[in-house]
């Protein structure tokens, strides 16, 4: 019984999530199915969110199992799941505050979000391939469905039946590699696996087919090329908040999946899995560079840049495979993660506040005029840009350092060459929307409805890329310390 | 071993190779069909064919995880064919359609 | 006094000058300005006697005053004072300088003072003395450079002076171009120099020079020689680079005498004999400086015959003579190269002043042809002018005379000389008096031609006291230096000039062998024919142009083409702009558009439409239907388990 | 001291964002800017200039982990070069004074964060710490390009940051490679430290382009030669100049293409000594190519900022020489062009500004006869002019002389080739001086409808300190060069196993 | 042992053939019907493989609850015309078909090679305990489900919630098949 405590206390962010998330929808029950005042449930939530993230630093982190080994909370799974619960807070803000989420549906979306954000705590905290294979469901469906729910009718609707379908297919491809590892490992919890994973995949050929067909459904999840494709329509496609959710928090979580299975050393065994990895890596760097350079829709060079940098973090992700002490990749792998979603989650959001209702396409040239009309987001916007297009100081730069550091110092300097050459094509289309909102005429400006929230949102992401920019070193250190 | 063992002795194997043939079966269907709805009976299929493989092993290892795990893979699929449906209804309300030809708005 | 004040002084006084006129440029005032400027130069003029003096009490051996100011460049090596030696040469220079300098100054306040510009004319001219002074007092090649380059800016705002007119702007321009192209050249050969002897001042650099002649023609003196040679060539008009001379004639008249005929072309011919220690170790240097010296005075002076523009025939005249010059040195008679730079000085200048006085009086009319008969409206002009011209064709005991036949005479007799060289300079002489006879003709004598709405009058006291001067230096400044040959005869007045320049002056052995007598004869027979054929070709140039009228058509025309050419200046200026100037700039154009615009940047282009493209094929991959992508998700499925498996 | 010096100006950036009051921007603006001088003179006052050593160090660990620290320096090579920035930059804000009429206040504080970058990439000697403030530096004068520019300004803007991005994205990689051999020589930790990079023994195979040495030392060249620029890389120069306004012109003349220059002599050459020696001739060979290219181009140009801006391509040609040819003269001569260049051609880009604000037009062809009407403006524009095209008691003179020397002890056709410089450095700037100056009256000069007015007292006061210093310069060079000469001489006689010293007290700081 | 040979074969036969026929059917409600099919004959092979519980559960859940969906679905849609049955397009047609045979062929390949050849059975590659099956199947199920995986069973149920609200609050969102305005 001792033990179960133990265990709930370590799971209690998930439970207190869960909870949370039946608060306001409970309310609206009682209210007779009457949906109750938007503030008081995301004040609620964020409620819940805060105490997960407050339980989580608490409880999480000692490196203890929980549940029969299925449950693992250290480090990676302290980090990994503050910045997804911080970022899916800050989507949660923007849902409140943006046309095409806010309304009648409001509670249940966030009932959704929240549940979300519970499977992607099961997600980070997973070792077991069934539990993970359970969060990224749950994960996955809540967001299916918060997607095809935004009141934008037609757009919303294909981007949700894509991912469902793409999502269901690489699901599938997922399973089918776990069955193999359970058949051949004779077990799928990855703590039990590291002993033998590097010898099994070098005799059994069927547990590297599982091993494979799993980094593939992973591949999948964090859109690495060529698997990458549902990544632009869907991000086009859902309302913007939810994009941000998917884009930072999402991204989050499947990468520390990923970063757990990589972490079990398949690869120092399969040199060939390895290169694989580092091609799609390259393609994807290249793919999301060269695409988003061609778009004019603002969300969807977002996406693409999204995709590219999906590529350096697998970088990141194969630095921490290969190498003995996969600390340092991993750290890596996280800061830019920490650095990603701030960035991304500031750039959508200000795409959120100013698309003008439900169905508004932004295109880049659109911004014209916007450092006129609102001075202080234009500069944030320039401030997201500029990170995500790795100038220093800003935290962007700094994510890229140290993912480029590990890879060279595991002698992926190839890697990096390639990495660094895509910076250059990013900076193109990074610097573009900050060309439109300066150096051209227009009155872009933010929708008329209320965006406090989301601008304190802002606020703080810019305030949080220029301080732990220049407070980078710390910051890594801890991130390390705690993978150690 | 000898052919004839092949057709006569029944290992773990054919059952994998069935399970092989029908996720290709079902990833075919994905690929092939136009018909949303048959492209979701297409992913039930290749859900199945991992649940064979599951219980296969399991079978042949004597370990009772791998019908846990089909347990919670069905569950899943029942949710996944849940949520499918809905947003496949949702859909067709939208476009009067489900073919997915026709959902191909977002793209480039 | 301190020497050293005396040289800082000497300098600084025009500079001063300079800023006390340049701070008031827009003051017409021209008195004021005129007198500024005047006294700025003639307390340098003062200082240049008062150190003239202080060189002459000091044994001959030690006639060096030096003052290092400060240390102006100094890295590694290579370290270079603001330094400035007074030594036996360029104590003759500041003489000229500011002697000659203060008359034209004097000059100019009659002969600009209707101009607007005054004031700027003015510290220009301040500016260029003070630059003319560092040139000869620097005591190492780079502080000569210093002022080589100063009079060439000074030179190039002063030929520019009236800049509204786009052609005297563009001769300003080409002036400093043309003489830049030297100026590269000059800097090669500092390198050299300074690479080979490890300084550039110029009295260790002729105490370090070898003793034994060097033959080949890479060596290192040879080549840094010639060099230098080179950069004279831009500075003193010489070919190829003496183009730039007849179009500086743009510049005010007095400027013209003072730069372009006193001072700053003579720069080459002070340079070579500053360093004639170390010319004289490369006499394939001295050959090529000979036979180009004695070619541009020949060939100046023919183009001379064929002009009508006043102060054109006067400016190839001075190509001429410096081309003289050039012969001289060239051939080793350093002395006599100075000897003819200071007398060319004075009479050049003259003739200048007095071409300035005749367009003054002429209301700007610079066209011979327009003109004639002057003598009676400008009878001191026409009285100097004639001395001047007397000098300059050479004709006994005027200054021209000594020094011409100097050369001539060391052109003949000295182990770099030859009896072409000779025989060129005579030609030259015989075409100089020639041209410059059909100057005077045509000016002041014969019949007037003058428009009628012109009313020629002499002009004021101003004017008029420079060109007596001048005209009285032109008689007796060959005094100073009267071959034994000469002075034998009349009394054995010593040679002051060669007595002066003996201790920094390296002698060539002469080539001429045997005895005295004989040589004595020859040299009285080779003056006698140089003077006696100069004298005729003067002769026939006055009957042709005052007694026989059209003879002179008559003559052009039986040259025919080649009087075309010769009057066309050889086409040179045309030959370089076909061939160099035009080519350059169109080459610059493609060059700029082929290689900037269509290499380069289509490159650039090309690569962001290689990004691009890629761009547009991934886009074009995304084509939304989800099949498609899930195809993807297949191929990648089979592509990575292939590899993976296939290992 | 140097942390204030590259701190305050971001300090001022931010109070000039917030300043409530539109007209005294400014005023404020100048007033810091003066602030900024003053301390640098202080900080000139306090160097010591007879040692090579590193001075005013400060350190402090920043990313550990990295053994990345906030470590500022400053030596010989630096100093005159922050002294120039300081010095530039009221003079930018006293010059733009009115043509800057839009978004006043974020231009200045534009303005002062690129000063401050431009300081922190001279001053540190950490290589991550140089690398942010390098990449900075591009962000202000992207947007001063790109807000305050001409009509192509975003094309220009846009070329101008991709162009130096992708260099410098190469260094970075090259700078973390270094910083995974540095534990040789610390022994075991790694270090960004410039000074433990230049203890390192990169293994350089001659001949062989694959080998560690040599390929460090092209990305670290290739990177900073698109900034200063060289030869094939320096499209992005004219569009970026002719496009920029007036201030952003000067400073990225005057300062942003030195520090491609300082680069090569604070990186490129001591940290990868060999490869530099045996690829030198490439670098030598591409500046006399942007010598005589430049030249040939700019004579060309129709427009005068273009012209100015070939001509900088031109003169970087030499400064890239004189780094090349390693020897005293040249780098000596090379460190003070950049000064001399900085001044100039500065110069010239507000004199070109000047004009432009009173007839909004660079054609040269529409000028002619400015002198007639703008006296005092002609005055200045043909000493710059002098200055520009290097006459004696100018500043360029010494330089490019010191230069042209260096060029020719290492080969005397380099300097043979070089020299055509000179002449055409003559030709095409005179050519433009007569087309726009001389001559009768062009069609933007003889318009009645705006009167050409000549300097006003702000122009006057903004033209003659530059003038003053072109002729300090010209005449007394050593007053400039005794700062630097002790530690270039260090830097050419050990360039093989450089190492900047510490001084005395400084190195038992260290130890502590 | 030939009967349970047979019974292999045979079930086999029908899974495949039934696979095949719901991604041939034209129409698709046979689609759905060779579905259940497929779904019961896989539970015949859970059967064979001694997975009684599961064959049950899949029985109930796939053949009786999700393919009633499907059905009911399909019906809702009322589909009179299928106008194009399979993507178009030869070349990706092509491809899709040769991608999924290379894939088929690969796993095939894998399974076989890793689990008969090279002189090893197929107990030794799969970490078996004890071949021949779980003796107490139900027992050791539901022990092993709510004992040892209850975390996983847990969040299924949550899952299940989950979708239960989500589906609905779908279909009540703006424009859904039940949305109150």
């Amino acid at each position: 019984m001792n033990t179960m405590l133990a265990d709930i206390l370590l799971v209690s962010p998930m439970i207190a999530l869960f909870l949370f998330s039946l608060i306001p929808l409970s309310i609206k029950v009682l209210r007779g199915n009457v949906e109750q005042s938007p503030t008081s449930t995301i004040i609620i939530s964020l409620i819940g969110l805060f105490l997960a993230a407050g339980l989580l630093i608490v409880f999480g982190g000692s490196g203890k199992t929980a549940f029969n080994g299925q449950l693992v909370f250290d480090g990676l799974t302290q980090w990994m799941g503050l910045i997804a619960v911080i970022s899916a807070g800050g989507a949660m803000v923007l849902m409140y505050e943006n046309p095409a989420t806010r309304g009648l549906q409001f509670s249940e979306l966030i009932f959704l979000a929240m549940n979300s954000i519970v499977g992607m705590l099961i997600l980070v905290s997973a070792v077991d391939l069934i539990t993970v294979f359970i969060g990224l469901e749950l994960m996955s469906l809540s967001l299916y469905l918060m997607i095809a729910m935004s009141h934008e009718q037609k757009i919303s609707k294909e981007a949700a039946i894509k991912y469902f379908v793409l999502g269901s297919f690489a699901s599938a491809i997922f399973l089918y590699g776990v069955s193999f590892v359970f058949g051949s490992a004779g077990t799928v919890n990855i703590l039990d696996l590291m002993e033998n994973a590097a010898v099994l995949i070098k005799t059994n050929k069927v547990f590297m087919f599982g091993i494979s067909f799993i980094t593939l459904g992973f591949c999948f999840k964090v859109s690495i090329a060529p698997f990458h494709a549902w990544t632009p329509d869907v991000y086009q496609g859902a309302p913007t908040p939810v994009t941000s959710f998917m884009a930072t928090a999402v991204k989050t979580v499947s990468f520390a999946a990923f970063l757990r299975v990589i972490a079990t050393k398949p690869l120092i065994g399969s040199e060939n899995l390895f290169l694989v990895l580092q091609w799609f890596a390259v393609i994807t760097m290249t793919i999301g560079n060269v695409a988003a350079l061609v778009q004019t829709n603002l969300k969807r060079t977002l996406a693409y840049s999204s995709i590219s940098h999906s590529g350096y973090i697998l970088v990141g992700v194969i630095t921490a495979g290969i190498s003995q002490n996969s600390a340092f990749g991993a750290s890596s792998v996280v800061f830019y993660l920490l650095a990603y979603s701030l960035m991304t989650f500031g750039a959508f959001a200000i795409v959120s506040l100013i698309e003008k209702n439900e169905g508004s396409a932004i295109q880049t040239d659109d911004l014209a005029g916007f450092a006129k009309k609102q001075p202080l987001l234009a500069f944030c916007l320039t401030i997201f840009l500029l990170s995500l297009a790795g100038i220093p100081p800003l935290l962007g730069f700094f994510g890229k350092f140290y993912l480029f550091s590990a890879a060279v110092s595991e002698g992926l300097l190839w890697l990096a060459l390639w990495g660094v050459l895509n910076s250059a094509i990013g900076v193109y289309y990074y610097l573009r929307p900050i060309v439109v909102m300066y150096m051209r005429d227009g009155d872009c400006d933010v929708s008329d409805e209320k965006h406090f929230g989301t601008t304190v949102a802002i606020v703080i992401s810019a305030l949080l890329i220029i301080v732990l920019g220049l407070a980078s070193g710390p910051l890594f250190n801890m991130i390390e310390n705690s993978l150690m | 071993m000898p052919e004839t063992n092949m057709i006569t002795t029944i290992g773990a194997e054919h059952y994998l190779v069935l399970s092989a043939i029908l996720f290709s079966i079902g990833m075919a269907g994905v690929l092939l069909r136009r018909n949303l709805i048959v492209l979701l009976m297409s992913i039930e299929l290749m859900l199945n064919a991992v649940n064979i493989s599951f219980v296969t092993f399991s079978y042949y290892s004597g370990k009772v995880e791998g019908q846990i795990m089909v347990f919670f893979v069905m569950t899943i699929a029942a949710a996944e064919a849940a949520v499918g449906l809905a947003l496949a209804v949702s859909i067709f309300k939208r476009f009067k359609e489900v073919n997915i030809r026709f959902f191909e708005h977002l793209k480039g | 006094m301190n020497q050293q004040a005396l040289i800082a002084i000497l300098l600084l006084s025009p500079l001063i000058g300079f800023f006390l006129n340049g701070v008031r440029f827009r003051s017409t005032n021209y008195v004021l300005a005129g007198s500024i400027a005047t006294i700025a130069v003639l307390i340098s003029f003062i200082c240049s006697v008062l150190l003239f003096l202080n060189l002459v009490d000091l044994p001959p051996e030690a006639r060096r005053i030096t003052a290092n100011f400060f240390e102006w460049i100094a890295v590694d090596k290579f370290k270079i004072n603001a330094g400035f030696a007074v030594d036996q040469i360029s104590s003759i220079m500041i003489l000229i300088i500011t002697g000659v300098g203060a008359l034209i100054h004097l000059f100019s306040i009659g002969y600009m003072h209707h101009d607007k510009g005054v004031t700027k004319y003015f510290a220009y001219l301040n500016l260029f003395i003070f630059n003319m002074l560092i040139l000869v007092l620097g005591d190492s090649l780079l502080t000569m450079f210093v002022g080589w380059e100063g009079v060439g800016l000074c030179s190039y705002l002063l030929i520019g002076f009236w800049f509204n007119d786009s052609a005297k702007a563009a001769a300003g321009m080409k002036a400093f171009i043309t003489n830049r192209i030297g100026d590269a050249a000059f800097i090669i050969g500092m390198f050299i120099l300074f690479m080979t002897f490890g300084t550039l001042n110029m009295h260790e650099l002729n105490m370090l020079a070898p003793t034994i002649a060097e033959s080949s023609w890479l060596g290192a003196v040879t080549l840094g020689t010639m060099m230098l040679f080179i950069g004279a060539t831009g500075k003193s008009a010489q070919i190829p680079l003496y183009v730039w001379l007849p179009d500086a004639m743009a510049g005010p008249t007095p400027v013209s005498a003072l730069i372009h005929a006193a001072t700053m072309v003579t720069a080459g011919i002070y340079m070579i004999v500053r360093l004639n220690g170390l010319f004289i170790v490369a006499p394939n240097t001295m050959m090529v400086i000979a036979i180009v010296g004695a070619a541009t005075a020949v060939m100046a002076a023919t183009i001379g015959l064929t002009q009508f523009d006043i102060k054109k025939v006067l400016a190839y005249s001075t190509v001429s003579q410096l081309g003289y010059m050039f012969l001289a040195v060239g051939v080793g008679a350093f002395g006599a190269g100075m000897f003819h730079l200071m007398t060319h000085a004075f009479f050049k200048a003259l003739m200048f002043l007095g071409s300035g006085s005749v367009i003054h009086a002429m209301h700007e009319e610079q066209d011979i042809r327009k003109m004639g008969g002057l003598r009676k409206y400008l009878p001191i002009t026409h009285a100097t002018f004639f001395l001047g011209w007397l000098a300059i064709i050479g004709m006994p005991p005027f200054a021209g005379f000594f020094s011409k036949d100097e050369i001539l005479w060391k052109a003949f007799s000295s182990s770099q000389g030859h009896i072409l060289l000779w025989a060129a300079g005579v030609l030259g002489a015989v075409l100089t008096a020639f041209y410059m006879t059909r100057l005077m003709a045509l000016t002041f004598w014969g019949k007037s031609r003058v428009d009628k709405s012109v009313h020629p009058h002499e002009s004021p006291w101003l004017m008029t006291v420079p060109l007596i001067v001048l005209a009285i230096l032109s008689v007796v400044g060959g005094w100073v230096g009267i071959p034994h040959v000469i002075s034998e005869q009349i009394g054995h007045i010593p040679n002051f000039w060669e007595h002066w320049l003996e201790p920094v002056i390296r002698k060539l052995p002469t080539v001429v062998e045997g005895a005295h007598h004989d040589e004595t004869m020859l040299e009285w027979s080779l003056m006698g024919i140089s003077v006696g054929l100069a004298a005729i070709s003067a002769l026939t140039a006055y009957i042709m142009y005052t007694k026989k009228e059209g003879a002179s058509d008559k003559v052009a025309k039986a040259f025919g083409p080649v009087y075309q050419l010769v009057n066309k200046k050889y086409l040179v200026d045309e030959a370089y702009s076909a061939g160099i100037i035009n080519p350059l700039i169109e080459g610059s154009k493609n060059l700029w558009y082929y290689v900037d615009v269509n290499v380069i940047d289509k490159a650039t282009y090309k690569v962001t439409d290689l990004v691009r493209g890629g761009g547009s094929f991934v886009k074009s991959l995304q084509t939304g239907n989800m099949q498609q992508y899930a195809m993807y998700i297949g191929i990648g499925v089979v592509v990575a388990l292939s590899f993976v498996l296939m290992r | 001291m140097l942390s204030a010096l590259i701190f305050l100006p971001i300090v001022f950036a931010i109070v000039m964002a917030f300043w409530p009051q539109k007209n005294t921007v400014r005023h404020l603006a100048l007033g810091f800017s003066l602030i900024e001088f003053v301390l640098s003179l202080g900080m000139l006052q306090k160097f010591d200039s007879s040692t090579a050593a590193l001075q005013m160090v400060e350190q402090t660990a920043w990313i550990q982990r990295f053994g990345i620290s906030y470590f500022l320096g400053i030596d010989g090579i630096s100093v005159m070069l922050v002294m120039l920035t300081t010095f530039l930059v009221p003079i930018i804000i006293l010059g733009s004074w009115n043509s800057i009429d839009k978004q006043v206040k974020g231009f200045h504080a534009a303005l002062f964060v690129l000063q401050a970058a431009m300081l922190g990439s001279f001053l540190s000697m950490d290589a991550i710490l140089f690398y942010v403030f390098w990449e900075l530096s591009l962000v202000p004068m992207y947007f001063i390009v790109g807000i305050w520019g001409g009509s192509r300004r975003i094309y220009a803007t846009l070329k101008f940051f991709i162009y130096t991005m992708s260099g410098s994205m190469l260094m970075l990689l090259a700078i973390i490679f270094m910083m995974r051999l540095t534990p040789e020589v610390t022994g075991g930790y790694i270090s960004a430290s410039l000074l433990d990079f230049y203890k390192l023994n990169i293994p350089f195979v001659a001949g062989e382009f694959l080998t560690p040495q040599t390929l460090l030392f092209f990305a670290f060249a290739v990177a900073f030669a698109i900034k200063v620029p060289v030869f094939p890389l320096h499209t992005w120069l004219p569009d970026a100049h002719v496009e920029a306004p007036t201030p952003g012109s000067v400073v990225l003349a005057g300062v942003m293409l030195k520090m491609g220059t300082y680069c090569f002599l604070r990186w490129v050459i001591p940290l990868f000594p060999e490869a530099a020696e045996h690829y030198a001739w490439i670098f030598i060979a591409l500046g006399v190519i942007g010598i005589i290219y430049g030249a040939l181009v700019a004579m060309v140009q129709p427009d005068v900022k273009k012209l100015v801006a070939y001509s900088s391509v031109s003169h970087m040609g030499y400064i890239l020489i004189g780094l090349f040819v390693m020897n005293a003269y040249g780098v000596n001569g090379a460190l003070y062009q950049m000064l001399n260049h900085g001044i100039s051609t500065g110069a010239l880009f507000l004199l070109i500004g000047m004009i432009y604000e009173r007839t909004h037009s660079r054609e040269i062809s529409k000028y002619g006869g400015l002198a007639g009407v703008m006296p005092y403006f002609t005055i200045a524009f043909v000493i710059v002019t002098m200055s520009s095209i290097a006459v004696p008691l100018t500043n360029g003179f010494v330089g490019e002389f010191l230069i042209l020397l260096g060029a020719y002890s290492y080969s005397p056709v380099v300097a043979a080739f070089a020299v055509t410089g000179v002449v055409l450095g003559a030709a095409y700037m005179l050519w433009m001086v007569k087309r726009v100056f001389f001559g009768p009256k062009g069609e933007l000069v003889k318009e009645d409808h705006h009167p050409l007015l000549d300097l006003s007292v702000r122009e006057v006061v903004v033209l003659v300190p530059l003038i003053i210093m072109i002729f300090w310069m010209g005449i007394f060079p050593n007053h400039f060069m005794d700062f630097s000469k002790a530690s270039v001489d260090y830097l050419v006689k050990n360039k093989m196993d450089y190492s900047i010293p510490l001084s005395p007290n400084q190195a038992q700081a260290q130890e502590k | 042992m030939t009967a349970d040979v047979f019974l292999f074969w045979f079930l086999a036969l029908i899974t495949v053939i039934s696979g095949l026929a719901v991604v041939l059917m034209a129409n698709p409600i046979y689609s759905a019907l060779c579905l259940a099919m497929t779904m019961i004959s896989v539970a015949a092979i859970f059967v064979t493989l001694q997975a009684y519980f599961l064959a049950g559960v899949q029985i109930i859940v796939y053949a009786g609850a999700v393919m009633v969906l499907f059905v009911m679905v399909l019906m809702l849609f009322d589909l009179k015309h299928e106008l194009q049955a399979f993507t178009r397009g030869r070349a990706t047609g092509a491809l899709k078909i040769a991608s999924v045979g290379i894939l088929s062929g690969l796993i095939v390949g894998a399974v076989t090679i890793g689990l008969t050849i090279a002189g090893r059975s197929s107990d030794e590659v799969i970490s078996a305990a004890a071949a021949g099956g779980v003796v107490d199947t139900t027992r050791g199920l539901s022990e092993a489900l709510f004992l040892k995986n209850i975390f996983g069973f847990e969040a299924l149920g949550v899952l299940l919630l989950v979708i239960a609200v989500g589906t609905v609050a779908l279909s009540r969102s703006k424009g859904g098949t039940h949305a109150r305005d």
